[in-house]
């Protein structure tokens, strides 16, 4: 399903902000938003994995519902879910595309990685 | 005389080179100049082999050829005012800031800020510019006031943007915003065009292909026949949520808003 | 102990009455002493000009006003670029540059005291945080109280105890120096978009007048025996025929101090307008400094604008938003709670501009028509009229009516009608410039007592030393080598330090900043006042406890204290 | 013990009324905060000591040993960057601003990816703002658009805007209008009076399309513009027209999504327009604690806000050229300090991917995305719970955090200023 990726800050986010390589940020931050249709559609439920994919890559997420999100929408909360697939062009602005990606949504068998799995898919080691 | 320039290998081939010294006037003296390679000071000599053919009395009569890896070689020809600089490759960033004679030639891609703040010359890139093609300084309320920038591929965003006078052609297409703050001078887009000359406040634009996104505070104000190319255009006022004297042309086939 | 000898100094000091004697001067640990051992340090300033340190009493250099002039101008960042160099950091900026910008080329220039302009008290700590790191200048504070709501409550219960009671609270909690006025009346009314046209029209909601704000904080002012006066930016400022307001507002102050003026009037020249609209504005500096002459209890600034491109930024947000709707260029706005505004916008003054060529006029008349140079000091208003560094071709002008003359025959034709300027014939001397230059800003801040403008012995060794010989210099011939020997000081030396040579910087700075602590009676101080108290943590929007500026963000505080007659 | 009015460092509100008790070197109880005030307080779990990254994984290191072997990093590089300082005092910052200008180092803070773009935009005209005590006391029109400050910023509706007792609004609910604008229903957009939903991506056609109404063109605009009927647009211009005092709220809806600084510009020049009618004024809503002083700070210094290049030995400043972003991206800097920040997960991923290239080091109380990346993580003090120093609010307004308890750990300025001497040694900063 085509999406527009969309990313943006929220409370619990927020809280565990400061502990990036736990469980609980893990979970929050993994969450991929959907109208409940958009759902319905993908023939998926809440907690289900998808596999959100964008020019820059993709990344499995865990859908959950949510009323207030449009339809052909997602919405993850910033941070390294959202940004293993965000694009780093900036159009001569210095500022990623974090709230406008086109972004392909399907559902997946595969596991939500850890945020110390994501850094360490780009050469890091988690300490 | 002709100045070749071509690049050496580098250890570090991402760092970016600054060589606002690579104008043609600057070798009527020689070639002992100086570029910066990241926050180092270099020699001309340590970052390129240099031939020199011919000799030259005057600088207009200079030709400064540059081949390799330029690609990462930023604010070449700025504020050049004569002779001609020919780039067989790609170019970095800032080619051409301020200058205000003579000729650019670039047979490959230019990157962002082509042409900057430019006054007079010429410059013809043959690939594609980057962003800000043609364009000016943050917080600088002009942007290009004059000369020529000719693009046959593709510009990307905000292309000349403030443009203030002079010719901006684009064989290809644009990204979003091609024209913004444009206050003056002539933009022809041959190619498509998204949200074209938004907040424009005078100058001409003429768009040959599809416009996306057009904004919704242009006023259709007639049509025109373009005789050269036998096309008809629909001409629009604006922009009206600025005090918009400026005219945008747009063919009138294919239009989506 | 470090000593220092200047020998062969051309001293102008003109509040010891000193002018052009060929001296020594003797330096310890920073003040003027009588004599030094033969281990002192030697400068032979070879008989060149040799003046106490430049001090501006009227300059926007620090705080959230002039950096948002800053953050606002990458354009202006690109001109006046200097590497690190020795001890001199990087620099950026022309009109509005960097505190260190600011500071290098002010000490260059031999200016070893500022006075910023305006600091509103809820953003004190960024000032003081400013004031740190433009380290080669004292630095004083003058303290907004034009739309202060205390401060209008008490004028409209007639309670000058009162008033005075808040602006030494607030002096105390901003660091503050000396009570700043800008456009009385009208910075509230432009919480509303509104802005006051007379002196005697009621800020909305608060039914007080500019008149009585003003002429309550003059009699406050005194009753806390402040060292400066009140400070005032008329209202109306720039707008053709304001002149009158002038008057008006001129009329209204009591001469009450015999040590000093009464009353401050700044930048001037932007309040000496005649004319109804920007098509028949003209000059009224005449009727202006007429009114000066006669009432000592005044002392004003010039204002002078000079020809180029700058900044204009003030406290008076209402006026900086009728400038916008005339240049359409940016615009930044930023009201500050229960206390005043900002407006900033940039503009370029052009010879090709009728209005821009009698302003430049009329500055230039009011400082050539005032009788006493003590009564009309040298300024800009930098960057409102033109950026510090042109303070030396201002000199020049006032010093060579060739030089003004030739630089009329390039202006817009009608200057000569709307002015009087062809008309002038005086020429200041070095002793009036020395005056308009740093004496009478010393003894009109009130910093004379600390040691400040003058060279006499106990004083701060803050000396400026010019590449100029007065004897040998005719300033209305030669004006082009005046406007080149104070662009640029052989020596400025700061508390006994030389700290810039040939406009070069040579050492770290290490400034002091001054401040008054008005000691009020127990029974009238605010932080007792439960009603006081109760508005402030109810409307401002940061708690009464975290307001005042802790002593750490003045590394070098220098409390002046005084007792109030309350 | 217990504090009174303790400073929040969390976000750009810094509220400063908490109260907080402690024990000894620890944090019991927090009141009055926000719930993530009170995480910033109460889970606050640090790195112990600086770490290095070897071959056989960390290793725990010295100070001394870490700070020596960051300023040899540094001391090598041809084009190092040093980025973060939004989460810390204004001291740290100034410190690394000094030590960017003795490398030759391009220095850039957060706003880099939050509101750089709106800098960009003042940078084009301007910004009729206020402090947060102006809206407070006087406006009857509120507009947050492209922002949701239920989640990102919990208190500002309770403590300056539409539940906030004012002077001139004694009864703040029921006398001010509240609007909101963006492309998803939130907790922001339920509480609003007139809900604007736009089509992504539509800002500026919309904004563009507000500033022609109030300029009286409406005659020109569509009956729909990107998803909103021209029948809403008309009734919020006469809203904000009618208005006593408006003020627009604006977050990354506007500065992240496409067009960017002109979505920005667009709403700037909207409030222009509407202050020709009556009072308006436009305010973003900053993120981090102190990335407003981090802009503060780096413009009193070097005249430029944010992505400041001195690899020529003054400063250049190009957005688009010298950010963090776009250094990473294209591969451009042989070596990073990060302070007081996690790139590794706010940066898209080819920008973060660069740091693990490189010699990276972070200066952080916390462990976070970044160490994995890094070579080196030196742990410090958090400004605001164990540091004192300055920040500034969103507004402008400069407040000092306070320092609540004491955890042994170094300040990050005085690694800092070590690191510095380290390098230099002649001029202290």
């Amino acid at each position: 399903m085509r999406c527009i990726l969309n990313t943006g800050r929220s409370v619990p986010q927020g809280t565990a902000v400061e502990h990036k390589l736990s469980d609980v940020y893990r979970s929050i931050a993994s969450a991929c938003f959907l109208n409940p249709v958009d759902l319905m559609i993908l023939g998926i439920e809440d907690g289900d994995r998808v596999r959100v994919t964008t020019p820059a890559g993709y990344v499995i997420l865990t859908a959950r519902p949510a009323e207030g999100v449009a339809r052909n929408e997602c919405f993850v909360t910033i941070g390294p879910y959202a940004n293993h697939i965000i694009s780093s062009e900036t159009q001569g602005t210095g500022m990623p595309d974090f709230k406008s990606q086109d972004a392909d949504v399907e559902p997946t068998e595969e596991a939500v990685k850890s945020v110390g799995e994501l850094m360490e898919a780009i050469g890091g080691v988690r300490p | 005389m002709r100045v070749i320039l071509e690049s050496k290998v580098r250890k570090k081939p991402s760092l970016p080179i600054e060589a606002e010294a690579i104008i043609p006037r600057n070798f009527l003296k020689g070639t002992d100049l100086v570029v910066f390679e990241g926050n180092k000071e270099r020699t001309l000599s340590e970052l390129f082999w240099i031939f020199v053919e011919g000799t030259a009395v005057s600088p207009e009569n200079i030709e400064v050829v540059l081949k390799g890896d330029t690609s990462r070689i930023k604010r070449v020809g700025e504020y050049m005012d004569t002779g001609t600089i020919l780039i067989e490759g790609d170019i970095g960033m800032h080619c051409g800031n301020f200058m205000s004679g003579g000729t650019i030639e670039i047979r490959g891609s230019a990157d962002a800020w082509l042409g900057r703040e430019m006054r007079g010359g010429t410059i013809v890139c043959r690939g594609n510019a980057g962003h800000y093609c043609a364009t000016g300084y943050r917080g600088e309320k002009k942007g290009m006031q004059g000369g020529t920038v000719e693009v046959f591929g593709n510009a990307g965003d905000f292309c000349a943007e403030y443009l203030a006078g002079g010719t901006v052609h684009i064989h290809g297409h644009t990204g979003d915003f091609p024209g913004v703050e444009m206050r003056g001078g002539e933009l022809l887009i041959e190619g498509d065009a998204t949200r074209p000359c938004g907040n424009m406040k005078n100058g001409s634009c003429v768009i040959l292909g599809t416009v996306h996104d057009l904004l919704p505070t242009f006023e259709k104000s007639g049509t025109h026949l373009l005789p050269e190319r036998n096309l008809e255009m629909d001409v629009y006022t604006g922009d009206v949520a600025n005090r918009g004297k400026g005219t945008m042309m747009v063919a009138s086939r294919a239009l989506r808003r | 102990m470090t000593e220092l000898w200047v020998k062969n100094a051309c001293v102008i000091d003109p509040i010891r009455g000193i002018n052009g004697e060929i001296m020594d001067i003797a330096i310890r640990d920073g003040r003027i002493v009588e004599s030094v051992s033969d281990r002192a340090d030697v400068i032979d300033a070879h008989r060149c000009l040799t003046l106490p340190g430049g001090i501006d009493s009227h300059t926007h250099v620090s705080g959230t006003k002039v950096n948002f002039g800053r953050y606002m101008s990458p354009e202006d960042m690109r001109a006046g670029r200097t590497k690190r160099r020795g001890k001199m950091h990087v620099t950026s900026g022309y009109y509005v540059p960097t505190t260190f910008g600011n500071s290098y080329r002010y000490s260059a220039m031999g200016y070893t005291t500022l006075l910023e302009g305006a600091m509103a008290p809820l953003e004190a700590r960024h000032t003081h945080e400013e004031f740190t790191a433009t380290p080669h200048q004292d630095m004083l504070a003058n303290t907004l109280f034009d739309g202060n709501w205390a401060v209008m409550d008490a004028v409209r219960e007639h309670d000058v105890r009162k008033a005075a009671a808040v602006v030494a609270w607030t002096l105390n909690a901003a660091r503050g120096y000396a009570i700043k006025l800008t456009n009385p009346g009208g910075t509230e009314a432009w919480g509303w978009g509104d802005d006051l046209t007379s002196i005697h029209e009621q800020v909305p909601h608060f039914a007080v007048t500019p008149a009585e704000i003003i002429t309550t904080l003059i009699q406050a002012n005194e009753l806390l025996r402040l060292p400066h006066s009140v400070h005032l930016h008329c209202n109306n400022l720039g707008k053709p025929g304001n002149y009158q307001t002038t008057l008006d507002t001129f009329e209204l102050v009591p001469d009450l101090n015999p040590a000093r003026q009464s009353l401050y009037a700044t930048h001037v020249q932007f309040h000496a307008y005649g004319g109804g609209t920007w098509r028949n504005i003209c000059s009224k500096a005449e009727e202006i400094t007429r009114s000066i002459n006669s009432k000592p209890q005044i002392v004003m600034d010039m204002g002078q604008i000079m020809f180029c491109r700058t900044m204009t930024m003030t406290a008076d947000g209402p006026m900086e938003f009728n400038l916008h709707c005339l240049h359409h260029n940016k615009w930044s706005n930023h009201d500050v709670e229960l206390e005043t505004g900002s407006g900033i916008i940039p503009v370029t003054y052009s010879k090709k501009s009728a209005v821009n060529c009698i302003m430049w006029a009329i500055g230039l008349e009011l400082a050539l028509l005032t009788k006493s140079p003590w009564q009309c000091l040298l300024e800009t208003d930098n960057p409102n009229g033109a950026p510090f560094v042109k303070y030396p071709e201002i000199i020049g002008l006032l010093m060579s009516k060739r030089y003004r003359d030739e630089e009329c025959a390039t202006l817009h034709a009608e200057t000569e009608k709307r002015t009087s300027l062809w008309a002038l014939e005086r020429e200041l001397d070095w002793h009036e410039i020395a005056v308009m230059t740093r004496a009478g800003q010393a003894k009109a801040l009130g910093i004379a007592s600390q040691g400040k403008g003058h060279l006499g012995i106990g004083a701060e060794a803050d000396i400026a030393i010019y590449p100029i010989r007065t004897d040998m210099v005719d300033p209305a011939r030669e004006y082009r080598k005046v406007v080149e020997g104070f662009q640029k000081t052989r020596y400025t030396i700061k508390r006994g330090r030389v700290v810039s040579r040939d406009g070069e910087i040579i050492v770290d700075g290490a400034n002091a900043t001054f401040w008054v602590n008005a000691k009020v009676p127990e029974d009238i101080r605010m932080e007792n006042d439960k009603e006081f108290i109760r508005r402030f943590e109810q409307f401002y929007t940061v708690r009464m406890s975290n307001y005042p500026v802790q002593d750490l963000y003045l590394p070098r505080g220098r409390c002046i204290e005084t007792e109030a007659m309350l | 013990m217990i504090e009174q009015d303790v400073v929040c460092p969390f976000c750009g509100c810094l509220c400063d009324d908490l109260e907080i008790e402690t024990d000894g070197a620890r944090i019991v109880r927090v009141k009055n905060g926000c719930s993530l005030a009170e995480a910033t307080f109460m889970n606050d779990t640090r790195l112990p000591a600086p770490i290095r990254r070897t071959e056989a994984g960390w290793e725990e290191i010295s100070y001394d040993e870490a700070i020596s072997e960051t300023a040899e990093i540094l001391r090598e590089a041809d084009r190092p960057l040093l980025y973060g300082w939004s989460s810390t005092h204004g001291e740290t910052q100034s410190i690394g601003v000094h030590i960017a200008e003795l490398i030759g180092a391009v220095i850039d803070n957060t706003s880099t990816v939050c509101h750089g773009p709106s800098i960009l935009a003042i940078q084009e005209v301007g910004h009729p703002g206020c402090t947060l005590g102006q809206v407070k006391n006087r406006a009857d029109v509120i507009i947050y658009w492209g922002c949701n400050p239920v989640e990102a910023h919990p208190r500002h509706m309770s403590r300056y805007t539409t539940f906030a007792t004012g002077f001139f609004v004694p009864e703040a609910q029921r006398e001010r209008t509240v609007i909101v604008v963006d492309t998803r229903r939130t907790d922001t957009t339920n509480i609003a009076d007139e809900f604007v939903q736009i089509e992504h991506g539509g800002d500026y056609a919309v904004l563009s399309a507000l500033r022609a109404i109030v300029r009286g063109k409406a005659h020109v605009i569509p009956a729909s513009v990107a998803g909103v009927a021209k029948e809403q647009l008309v009734r919020i211009a006469e809203i904000c027209k009618n208005a006593k005092f408006g003020a627009i709220f604006f977050g990354l809806g506007l500065t992240m999504s496409r067009g960017k600084y002109k979505n920005v510009r667009n709403a700037i020049e909207l409030t222009d327009e509407l202050s020709r009618h009556t009072k308006f004024v436009i305010s973003p809503l900053r993120g981090h604690g102190n990335v407003y002083g981090s802009n503060e700070v780096f413009t009193w210094m070097t005249g430029y806000p944010f992505a400041v290049d001195f690899a020529r030995g003054i400063a250049f400043y190009n957005p688009g050229e010298t950010t963090a972003v776009d250094i990473l991206r294209r591969g451009e800097c042989d070596a990073a300090l990060i302070v007081a920040s996690d790139p590794g997960a706010n940066f898209p991923r080819a920008a973060a991917a660069h740091l693990a290239k490189i010699p990276t080091v972070v200066i952080d109380p916390h462990v976070n995305a970044t160490t994995a990346l890094s070579r080196i993580h030196i742990p410090c003090t958090a400004a605001g719970i164990d540091a004192a120093g300055t920040a500034y609010r969103m507004d402008g307004i400069p407040i000092r955090l306070k320092k609540v308890i004491d955890r042994g750990y170094p300040d990050d300025a005085e690694i800092l200023r070590k690191i510095y001497d380290r390098l230099d040694g002649g001029m202290g900063p």
